[in-house]
């Protein structure tokens, strides 16, 4: 311990590369052809991303009824999908955001690539509330608002309806604020590349970007803005999920706690996601003195931060159900640790809470192996959190004769591995046409690229 | 490429291009309204039967045919037999009033193509709106006018809540209209 | 044909389309040729068939769809001349009848456009009044079920009528010129018309035998009361009068006898908001019946130990001084001295208190209580009942008015074995299955099926295929009872009428049509046949003023004539009858009895039935073997496991379901199940228990010296309901915590008449309520009048065109049922206390699944529905999570498409579903309407009247299916309503009313007439 | 290269060199010059003399827009245009509201934001500046921080800028020119392959609308439900012989309420049995009048003069007011409107039971009306 001076901002890139090296760097993976084991890396998340479209492709055909899904049990699988996928979206903007707001300036590393993250996320996580509907074809254009024969509105009292905008809003904004970053690096990426296509594109896309300092002010503005409203915004998006289950009258969900608690988890399984790609990356792209082993320790550390408010919530729960005196909340929670789930209840609760407690240790908040392992244990106790709140509560709900167990289906797991596919799908393809780490934002933080004396 | 044709592209092109794009839809649909709506369906009728000469000239009754109309849901086409009431006699050798015969005598239903429809899922009940001194023409548009009839307006939901909710502006010749609006629901979309 | 009826009007035109050659052609195969190929069963290979034309239809659609004018909307064909009683989208009724098993049940067919849409319970019925069984209001399905045989084959193959019935005609001269027996087998003949050409048959074939089968039957109920008091009449019983009923071993609520009239009779006893003394009923029973659930107080006892418990009891009774031993002969006297209360309670492990409870009532309450046997016990035991009964000056509460005509009886287990042994001799030249299923209603062992192999003519007379026809060289198909003529006279003084609703669909025909066409070589016009014989037997000895053709109209009109009745001899009982009889208690015992739905299998091929879940076990789609907890703990076995079960050297496997309130080593057994080649349905749905069956005494349904073996397989019961085991203390009682059942004793209740509101304090809503100032529809549901019996669920099913989704999906939890019955166990398991509430969609004011439909697909109507429009919904399900009643259904696949490969996705069971709802697609939710077709229908009706709507006008389908009168349903907002009424009663409550949903659905709490607190 | 000079460049190795020309430049007075850099480099805006921006007003006004337009929206949709009671919420559920105010805020304010930075303020797409593809850029973008003072500038001179330049340290200096091609870059609204693009853009998004709207969207599974495994009245169907879904009933069957006609070619029994059960009142009296109108007028006449609407393709029946006709009883000329009578047809399917009796009943007022008695005058 101790070998961190907190007194003293420490460089966060190591070592001090040359600018024009970090372009070459970071522009390597866009400039050369992908190796073999791009493919073999891309063959398994295609093969994956192909068994999600038969099972969807299936579900699409036959109906629902292919999924696990029964009368107490209307949610099943994709909805605990879709707050999974949704949470693993919130590391990226609050990586981009709230630690651009606090100044931190680790988070260059790897905004770039949480807000990839995020927003591939979010493609992944909107799809499943579409085709969780009986009726996908008619969801897709019935949850709009727009003028239509039947002079008919949505029902802007659902928390559903809620959701439609929350999560647009996110992925718009999401995606907005990764465009304007990408903006100087297309320009630099333009201004380096031969190749006659390229030039083309890169010119599009960067708008005709000129790195003039007339701009680079209205765009400092224009990022502070954005990340001042990423920052509700990433907030109220889990907010607005967890009121799918708060605004309910079913015991276990109808709960205030679930806001703080949903973000919190959010944070907490976004942020063990983004440790998990960011160890592949660095190794692969020899980025390690970019994404540095300080930076992974302070992800970690936010891990262990957020798992203990999830660890909280928890014991939350239980406390407010039993102070409620409420017979059915009561029995929501107890049903949960000790009923027919008590499995997935105590994987949620060891993976969330128990093992991340390892990294008080800092050996283990340095140790690759163990970080990842931990943090693929955290996404697995999150996804059984969801799990937990959707079908425990309602699998056993207010009148006990419509009580039912809920078996998922292959459909069910075939949905659920199509979206690793997608998602890891498109990682793998981001890899290889944007650059991973933000050019223009790396370069301010290498040392000596700011002026000496600092006059501010 | 020139850098000037690029931003022109770009900054004039583009725009222009998903303006026309906006532009050919909104009038697209627009124009395909009443066509979707149904109005203006003019099929060809296995008898030329005239409402013009037989509502309009002889100002036959529409219910002396439509029987059902103040008594239920449906308004009902006639059966063979109340055309028969008169063509027993009348015009017997007309080519058309020959075709009406046969039909009768051999005992087959005459396959009268549907003109006016709305989907299975939506309850509408006539007797309920004539018997309430509605008139035909408000929906039907004036059938007494047309020797082969068309549908004249269209019947989305839209239409039905457009009465129900200014009935003065649309039954001017009812006295006493209230506002509809709510129960509007009972009728559309429901079941 | 008939021609009297006029010349001018649509009779004529009828009667022209008759006689027209090319019409009759026509209607001979009333399906266009092609159409009916589809459906042949037997020509469906292993890929099905159906599923694949079902696919293509849909292509086809698409494809036309796709390549037509999308805004061609098709035709309308009107009437060529329309008939007077039929105006297009507005219903007809027509009075029929439907009987089986020797009951009758007077319907009004609901028919559309001459097509018959749903069955209704006949007002007129004096009986019935207006209420039939479930299996009454599913038989619509048996109509339109493509399983039916459609046209008559000779050996698997298809043929004709002419030629089918030449070749019959002449083997049966045949064997009548060689004197061989032509044995003819059918249930039993209600219909005296039929009856008569039976007779008429008989005397041209003097070889003719005939037997008479049915499975499930009541002939030891009957013998013992030939024997007792040697009437012809069994009377009803007056259960309204009873104050105290002791129902041993019988489920007279449930299955036994006319249960329509038992639980109409009995709820009225039990009606708590007009009257504070209710009747108390006793249940003594080994297996968990309807009854026993409803009783208020329960004893386990093994069914053979019955006839000890009656002996016992008559003595308890005597020292109680209810009757003198003056008034019993000495051999009776001697058996009831041989046992005493106290002894029996040791032995049977029963408490004393109870027992002696039992004697008290009984012994206070003489002339006013009954005891009641159950079909399944010994005739000796109903003798001893009977005996009791009339000590105890209960035949008084012998209603004789309408009895039951008890004249006709079932073939003796000799007449059948020498049957077989003369099929098995080559000494039967034919066997003419008349409506009757030998084959599957006669105990396995009997042998029948091997011994009909060796007969060269077996003829089957039958609507649908079955066991028997699968082994017959003739299949005469004929035509469902909505489209024959018939009477019927099954109860003392009464005739019921039966008229054809719509034309063949098949090429069918009536049976009695057939046995006259053998008889006569001229085709005899039934319809004919059935007014001259009614105009002999009931026009002529009834004195009318009326001429013949008006009295016939009028009685067919009605569709119930009262006729002469048989004359009742007053018979003194001879006690010299009472009889003793032992039963060794080693093993275990097995209780065989008819299930509550389709009884003893005639009607199993029907989804609706298969689906309508068990009224106690919650079980569908299945059969399976009771057992108690300790049982079960006993040997070793949990739910679901397969057990074989032997008996007599007779053995069959069976799925074990532990059920509370079984008495120990008692098994408890449905009939009716395990049907083999009788349609897609009910093919191999369960087990066949015919197989146990004794084929010495056709009467015995329980079997002492039982041995049971666990197989180690299992087999997955699918039920409608969790089950929760009763000693879990996680979950126990939580409908009593919930408060979802209240409940309280009739001594608290006249105590405290407002016991239950006391505790409650007021809730209120933070904003301002909505106005409702017309009507505002409203439900109330008595829970002392309803008994759990499902027949709501059946009419709804059919009023609702609610689909079957098949026993897989029932077992995935998603029944489509849009009321269920939630029954609940509190106690132990031994002695459970079972609660029953039917659950519907509440339809709350502050409905809670509204505010999560993110499209508006459901909201309120002006008139308090909460209303669903279906083509809005686009299935989120998240209303269905929101609903604290989860009484929202949703359609997980296109389930007619879904079940037994699209087995109901077919044109033909299409014409099943009511016009006026809408049949669901997939993707969509539903729920209850409350009927929303019958208020539109009433309201349409006050408007063309200009009148307002009384407020009671609003018939639900299962407000009117409803035997007890349970359910009521009207305008909350008027005060003149039994909603109003019952709403305003003090026992009213809602269910989970702390939520404060405000559900439009009150319930009555339950009054359990007992002494003891402890419920 | 004889083009016109756009600015004079040079290029600086680092951060504090950069700092320093920019601020020199800017105290010499130039406006027209700019300062770039591969980032921003801290301290630029106070060295430029930049004025603070004012995109924030953009932000505040563009969001307070976006809150005001969800808020009004959804009020509207849900309070005036279409109430609906949902789950006994008031029509004006405005906690409701707040999450989509919330999400439209922020949506709107910043896209707006975005949409003002880069087309308002920064003038993009800008791909044809002179600064692009030159050296300086391809060093700018990369590792070198560069100024360029542009020609225009009021104060430009070549020599001050070059000498200022050299006196900074600069690494590289050098002129930028205008590229001749670019600035002489003609734009043609009107040019032929572009308006025949945008007419094919204009047909396809057209004919794709239309084959959605009017097509596509009534096939299934957008049209389930309107099509229904039902049998609603006068529709064809396969499984009966008359293609109808309508049947007969069978013969000698008796429907509740319609017990056969009696009096079957009997009128005179009729006459005498058949009972009028309507007491003539205004109610019965005006549907008499309705029905009579609508079904027996086009041949007997308004007031049954026996005066026909046919225009003589029907024969005119006799007068109403008859002797013979009057003298009937009411159950005689029931049995006419039953049956018929020599030409004219039975009006039973037509006319319900009861709404026969009120015919009768008006046509006995018609009577009395053209032969009253003394007593009515």
């Amino acid at each position: 311990m101790g070998s961190i001076d907190y007194t003293q901002e420490l460089s966060v890139v190591e070592g001090k590369p040359a600018l024009r090296e970090l372009d070459e760097l970071i522009s390597k993976p866009l400039d050369s052809k992908p190796d073999i084991k791009f493919y073999i890396a891309l063959a398994v998340t295609l093969t994956m991303l192909t068994i999600g479209a038969i099972g969807l492709t299936a579900s699409l055909y036959y109906g629902t009824g292919l999924w696990g899904n029964n009368n107490p049990v209307g949610w099943g699988f994709p909805i605990v999908n879709f707050v999974f996928w949704i949470g693993i979206g919130h590391a990226g903007t609050l990586i981009s955001a709230i630690l651009f707001l606090f100044r931190q300036k680790w988070r260059t590393g790897i905004a770039r690539f949480a807000e990839g993250m995020t927003i591939f996320a979010v493609i992944t996580a909107m799809i499943f509330p579409i085709i969780h509907t009986g009726r996908p074809w008619l969801a897709a254009i019935y949850l709009l608002p727009y003028p239509n024969q039947h002079s008919l509105w949505v029902n802007f009292t659902s928390p559903l309806l809620w959701d439609v905008f929350a999560v647009s809003t996110y992925f718009t904004v999401s995606f907005v604020f990764w465009y304007i970053g990408l903006i100087p690096d297309f320009a630099t990426l333009r201004d380096r590349t031969s190749n006659k296509i390229k030039k083309i594109i890169y010119s599009v896309t960067s708008l005709g970007w000129r790195h003039s300092n007339r701009h680079w002010q209205n765009y400092e503005l224009t990022y502070l803005i954005l990340a001042g409203f990423a920052t509700p915004l990433v907030l109220s998006v889990h907010t607005i999920v967890s009121f799918d289950f708060a605004v309910a009258i079913l015991p276990g969900w109808h709960t205030t706690i679930f806001p703080p608690y949903f973000v919190a988890g959010a944070v907490f399984s976004g942020f063990a996601m983004v440790q998990n790609v960011l160890i592949f990356i660095r190794k692969i792209f020899n980025y390690e003195h970019i994404i540095t082993m300080d930076t992974l320790e302070r992800m970690n550390k936010i891990i262990l931060l957020t798992g203990m408010l999830v660890g909280y919530a928890y014991s939350m729960e239980f406390f407010i159900a039993w102070y409620s005196g409420v017979q059915p909340e009561v029995f929501a929670f107890m049903n949960r640790a000790f009923g027919d789930y008590f499995w997935a209840y105590w994987i949620m609760f060891s993976c969330n809470v128990f093992i991340p407690q390892l990294f008080w240790f800092k050996k283990v908040r340095r140790s690759i192996p163990f970080m990842f392992v931990i943090a693929v244990l955290v996404n697995v106790g999150m996804w059984f959190e969801r799990f937990v709140i959707t079908v425990t509560s309602l699998s056993r709900d207010y009148l006990p004769s419509s009580w039912a167990y809920f078996k998922p289906t292959l459909t069910d797991a075939s949905l659920l591995i199509g979206s690793f596919g997608l998602f890891f799908t498109l990682v793998l393809l981001f890899t290889k046409s944007l650059p991973v780490i933000s050019i223009a934002e790396v370069k301010a933080v290498v040392d000596g690229s700011q002026p000496k004396h600092g006059d501010h | 490429m020139k850098k000037s044709f690029l931003d022109y592209t770009l900054k004039v092109r583009l725009p222009i291009t998903l303006f026309v794009a906006l532009l050919a839809f909104m009038i697209t649909f627009y124009v395909s309204r009443p066509e979707r709506d149904g109005i203006g369906y003019q099929p060809d009728q296995p008898i030329a039967y005239s409402h013009k000469l037989h509502a309009g000239q002889m100002k036959i009754d529409c219910q002396y045919c439509h029987t059902g109309v103040t008594k239920g849901r449906h308004a009902l086409v006639p059966s063979a037999n109340i055309c028969m009431n008169c063509h027993s006699m009348a015009r017997k050798k007309q080519p058309e009033i020959i075709k009406l015969t046969k039909y009768y005598e051999e005992n087959t239903p005459i396959p009268w193509k549907r003109i006016h429809k709305i989907p299975e899922y939506a309850y509408f009940n006539h007797s309920v709106h004539v018997n309430k001194g509605i008139k035909c023409e408000t929906c039907h548009g004036n059938i007494a006018d047309m020797e082969k009839v068309s549908q004249m307006k269209g019947w989305t939901m839209t239409a039905c809540l457009d009465c129900h909710r200014e009935p003065q502006q649309f039954l001017p010749y009812l006295e006493n209209v209230k506002m509809v609006q709510q129960t509007v629901q009972l009728v559309i979309d429901k079941r | 044909m008939s021609n009297k009826i006029g010349t001018k009007n649509i009779w004529k035109s009828i009667k022209e389309y008759q006689e027209d050659p090319e019409v009759l052609e026509a209607k001979l195969h009333e399906f266009k040729q092609g159409v009916t190929d589809d459906f042949d069963p037997d020509q469906q290979s292993t890929f099905s068939r159906r599923k694949f034309l079902a696919v293509l239809a849909a292509s086809t659609a698409y494809a036309a769809t796709a390549c037509t004018n999308y805004r061609d909307k098709g035709e309308i064909v009107p009437y060529v001349k329309r008939p007077e009683e039929i105006l297009p989208g507005k219903p007809t009724y027509y009075a029929s009848t439907f009987a089986e098993d020797g009951l009758s049940y007077g319907v009004l067919v609901k028919t559309r456009e001459g097509r018959p849409i749903k069955v209704e319970g006949n007002p007129d019925d004096p009986i019935n009044k207006g209420k039939i069984p479930s299996r009454v209001h599913a038989s619509i399905l048996n109509l339109y079920d493509p399983d039916r045989l459609q046209s008559p084959t000779i050996s698997k193959v298809k043929s004709s009528w002419k030629i089918v019935n030449e070749e019959i005609a002449s083997k049966l001269a045949e064997a009548n010129s060689a004197n061989k027996e032509i044995a003819v087998f059918t249930n039993h003949i209600t219909s005296p018309t039929t009856a008569k050409v039976l007779d008429e048959f008989k005397l041209k074939f003097p070889s003719v035998k005939i037997y008479t089968t049915h499975l499930a039957n009541d002939n030891n109920r009957v013998s013992a009361w030939k024997k007792c008091y040697n009437q012809n009449i069994l009377p009803s019983i007056k259960w309204n009068k009873a104050k105290i009923i002791v129902a041993l071993e019988s489920d007279f609520l449930g299955k036994e006898g006319n249960t329509v009239e038992n639980r109409a009779n009995y709820a009225l006893g039990r009606d708590i908001v007009y009257t504070k003394e209710l009747s108390k009923l006793y249940s003594v029973e080994g297996a968990m019946s309807l009854t026993g659930m409803n009783s208020d107080i329960r004893l386990r006892l093994n069914p053979q130990l019955q006839f000890e418990f009656v002996l016992s009891l008559a003595n308890q009774l005597m020292q109680l001084g209810a009757f003198g031993a003056s008034e019993l002969s000495d051999n009776v006297i001697s058996l009831i001295r041989k046992n005493s209360l106290n002894n029996f309670a040791e032995k049977s492990g029963l408490q004393i208190e109870k027992l002696k409870l039992i004697a008290k009532d009984l012994a206070e309450n003489k002339s006013n209580s009954i005891l009641v046997a159950g079909d399944a016990l010994n005739e000796k035991v109903h003798i001893f009942v009977n005996l009791l009964n009339d000590l105890l000056g209960n035949n008084s509460l012998y209603n004789y008015d309408h009895g039951f005509l008890i004249d006709s009886e079932i073939s003796t287990p000799q007449e059948l074995k020498s049957f077989v042994a003369k099929c098995n001799d080559g000494k039967i030249a034919a066997v003419i299955n008349l409506d009757a299923n030998p084959v599957y209603e006669l105990p396995t062992s009997l042998g029948l099926s091997d011994a009909l192999s060796k007969v060269e003519t077996i003829i089957s007379l039958s609507e649908a295929p079955n066991e028997t026809t699968n082994l017959s060289k003739y299949i005469l198909p004929l035509h469902n009872y909505l489209e024959a003529w018939g009477d019927h006279k099954t109860r003392n003084g009464l005739l019921t009428l039966q008229q054809p609703v719509i034309s063949p669909l098949f090429d069918t025909k009536q049976k009695e049509e057939i046995l006259l066409s053998w008889i006569n070589t001229e085709p005899v016009d039934y319809h004919k046949y059935l007014m001259e014989n009614f105009k002999t037997e009931v026009f002529d000895t009834n004195n009318s003023i009326a001429d013949f053709n008006t009295y016939w109209l009028t009685s067919l009109h009605d569709g119930i004539v009262t006729t002469s009745k048989n004359s009742i001899t007053e018979n003194k009982f001879d006690q010299s009858i009472v009889k003793d009889f032992t039963t060794s208690l080693d093993g275990f015992t097995v209780l065989v009895q008819n299930n509550y739905s389709f009884g003893t299998g005639k009607y199993a091929n029907n989804g609706w039935l298969q689906e309508l879940p068990h009224p106690v076990t919650k079980v569908a789609w299945d059969n399976f073997a009771a057992v108690a907890q300790r049982t079960a703990e006993k040997l070793n076995i949990v739910n679901d496991d397969l057990i074989e079960i032997s008996v007599n050297g007779k053995s069959i496997k069976l799925p074990t379901m532990i059920q509370p309130g079984m008495a120990e080593d008692t098994i408890a057994i449905e009939l009716g199940y395990g049907r083999k080649n009788s349609g897609e349905v009910a093919n191999e749905v369960g087990f066949n228990v015919n197989e146990l069956l004794n084929e010495n005494s056709l009467s015995q349904f329980i079997f002492g010296g039982a041995t049971i073996t666990k197989t180690g397989e299992v087999y997955k019961l699918a039920s409608t309901q969790e089950h929760h085991s009763l000693d879990e203390e996680f979950v126990k009682d939580f409908h009593r915590i919930r408060e979802i059942i209240q409940e309280g004793t009739l001594e608290e209740y006249k105590k405290n008449p407002s016991f239950l509101k006391e505790h409650k304090h007021e809730i209120f809503s933070i904003t301002e309520p909505h106005k409702y100032p017309n009507e505002k529809w409203a439900m109330s549901i008595d829970l002392n009048k309803c008994l759990g019996c499902s027949e709501c669920i059946s009419a709804c099913n059919v009023e609702n065109n609610v689909p079957v989704v098949g026993k897989d999906q029932v077992a995935r939890g998603r029944e489509m049922q849009w009321i269920r019955i939630d029954r609940y166990y509190s106690g132990t398991p031994e002695e459970p206390i079972v609660s029953a509430q039917p659950m519907l969609c509440q339809h709350c004011d502050n409905a809670p699944c509204e505010n999560v439909c993110p499209v508006n697909a459901t909201n309120h109507s002006p008139d308090g529905l909460n209303q669903m429009a279906y083509n809005r919904c686009v299935g989120t399900r998240y209303c269905s999570n929101n609903c604290p009643y989860k009484v929202r259904r949703f359609n997980f696949y296109n389930f007619r498409d879904n079940f037994a490969d699209s087995h109901y996705q077919n044109e033909l069971t299409d014409l099943v579903n009511n016009p006026e709802v809408t049949v669901r697609s997939r993707g969509v939710i539903e729920k209850c309407s409350f009927c929303i077709q019958n208020i539109m229908e009433v309201r349409e009706n006050a408007i063309r009247e200009n009148r307002p709507i009384n407020p009671n006008e609003v018939k639900t389908a299962c407000q009117s299916a409803c035997p007890t009168q349970a359910i009521e349903f009207g305008d909350s907002n008027n005060k003149n309503s039994y909603v109003t009424k019952n709403r305003e009663h003090e026992l009213s409550y809602h269910v989970l009313e702390e939520l404060n949903v405000r559900p439009n659905v009150t319930y009555l709490a339950k009054i359990r007439n007992t002494d003891s607190e402890d419920i | 290269m004889s083009e016109k000079l756009f600015s004079y460049t040079a290029l600086f190795n680092t951060p504090d060199e950069i700092i320093h020309a920019a601020k020199a430049v800017a105290d010499k007075g130039y406006t027209k010059f700019d300062v770039n850099t591969p980032y921003p480099v801290h301290g630029m805006d106070s060295a430029m003399k930049l004025k603070t921006s004012k995109l924030g007003f953009v932000t505040l006004f563009a969001g307070l827009g976006g809150a005001a337009l969800a808020l009004l929206t959804m009020g509207w949709m849900m309070g005036i245009d279409y109430p609906n009671v949902i789950g006994g919420k008031p029509f004006f559920p405005l906690p409701a509201f707040i999450p989509i105010t919330f999400e439209l805020t922020v949506l709107v304010a910043t896209l707006s934001t975005v949409a003002f930075l880069l087309f308002f303020f920064f003038k993009l797409p800008n791909n044809r500046h002179p600064l692009h593809d030159t050296n300086y850029m391809k060093n700018v973008s990369s590792d070198k921080y560069g100024v360029s003072i542009e020609a225009e500038d009021p104060k430009f001179n070549l020599e001050e800028v070059k000498s200022l330049f050299e006196s900074l340290h600069a690494s590289v200096i050098e002129p930028v020119y205008f590229d001749e091609e670019e600035v002489n870059y003609k734009p043609k609204i009107a040019d032929g392959k572009f308006l025949a693009f945008l007419a094919a853009v204009a047909i396809f998004v057209s004919v794709s609308a239309y084959t959605h709207l009017n097509y596509l969207l009534y096939i299934v599974p957008f049209n389930w439900m309107a099509e229904q495994g039902k049998l609603v009245p006068q529709s064809t169907n396969d499984i009966f012989t008359n293609g109808s879904s309508m049947q007969t009933p069978v013969e000698g069957s008796v429907a509740r309420g319609f017990i056969p006609y009696a009096f079957k070619d009997k009128p005179d029994e009729a006459g005498k049995f058949l009972v009028n059960p309507l007491i003539p009142n205004e109610q019965n009296l005006a549907v008499g009048k309705n029905k009579f109108n609508i079904y027996c007028s086009p041949c007997h006449g308004y007031l049954a003069e026996g005066d026909s609407r046919l225009r003589g393709q029907f024969p005119n029946p006799p007068s109403l007011h008859s002797e013979k006709v009057r003298g009937w009883s009411d159950g005689r000329i029931y049995h006419v409107i039953v049956e018929g009578q020599n030409v004219m047809p039975s009006y039973s399917s037509q006319l319900s039971r009861e709404e026969r009796w009120a015919v009768v009943n008006y046509i006995r007022v018609l009577q009395r009306s053209l032969n009253a008695k003394e007593s009515d005058l």
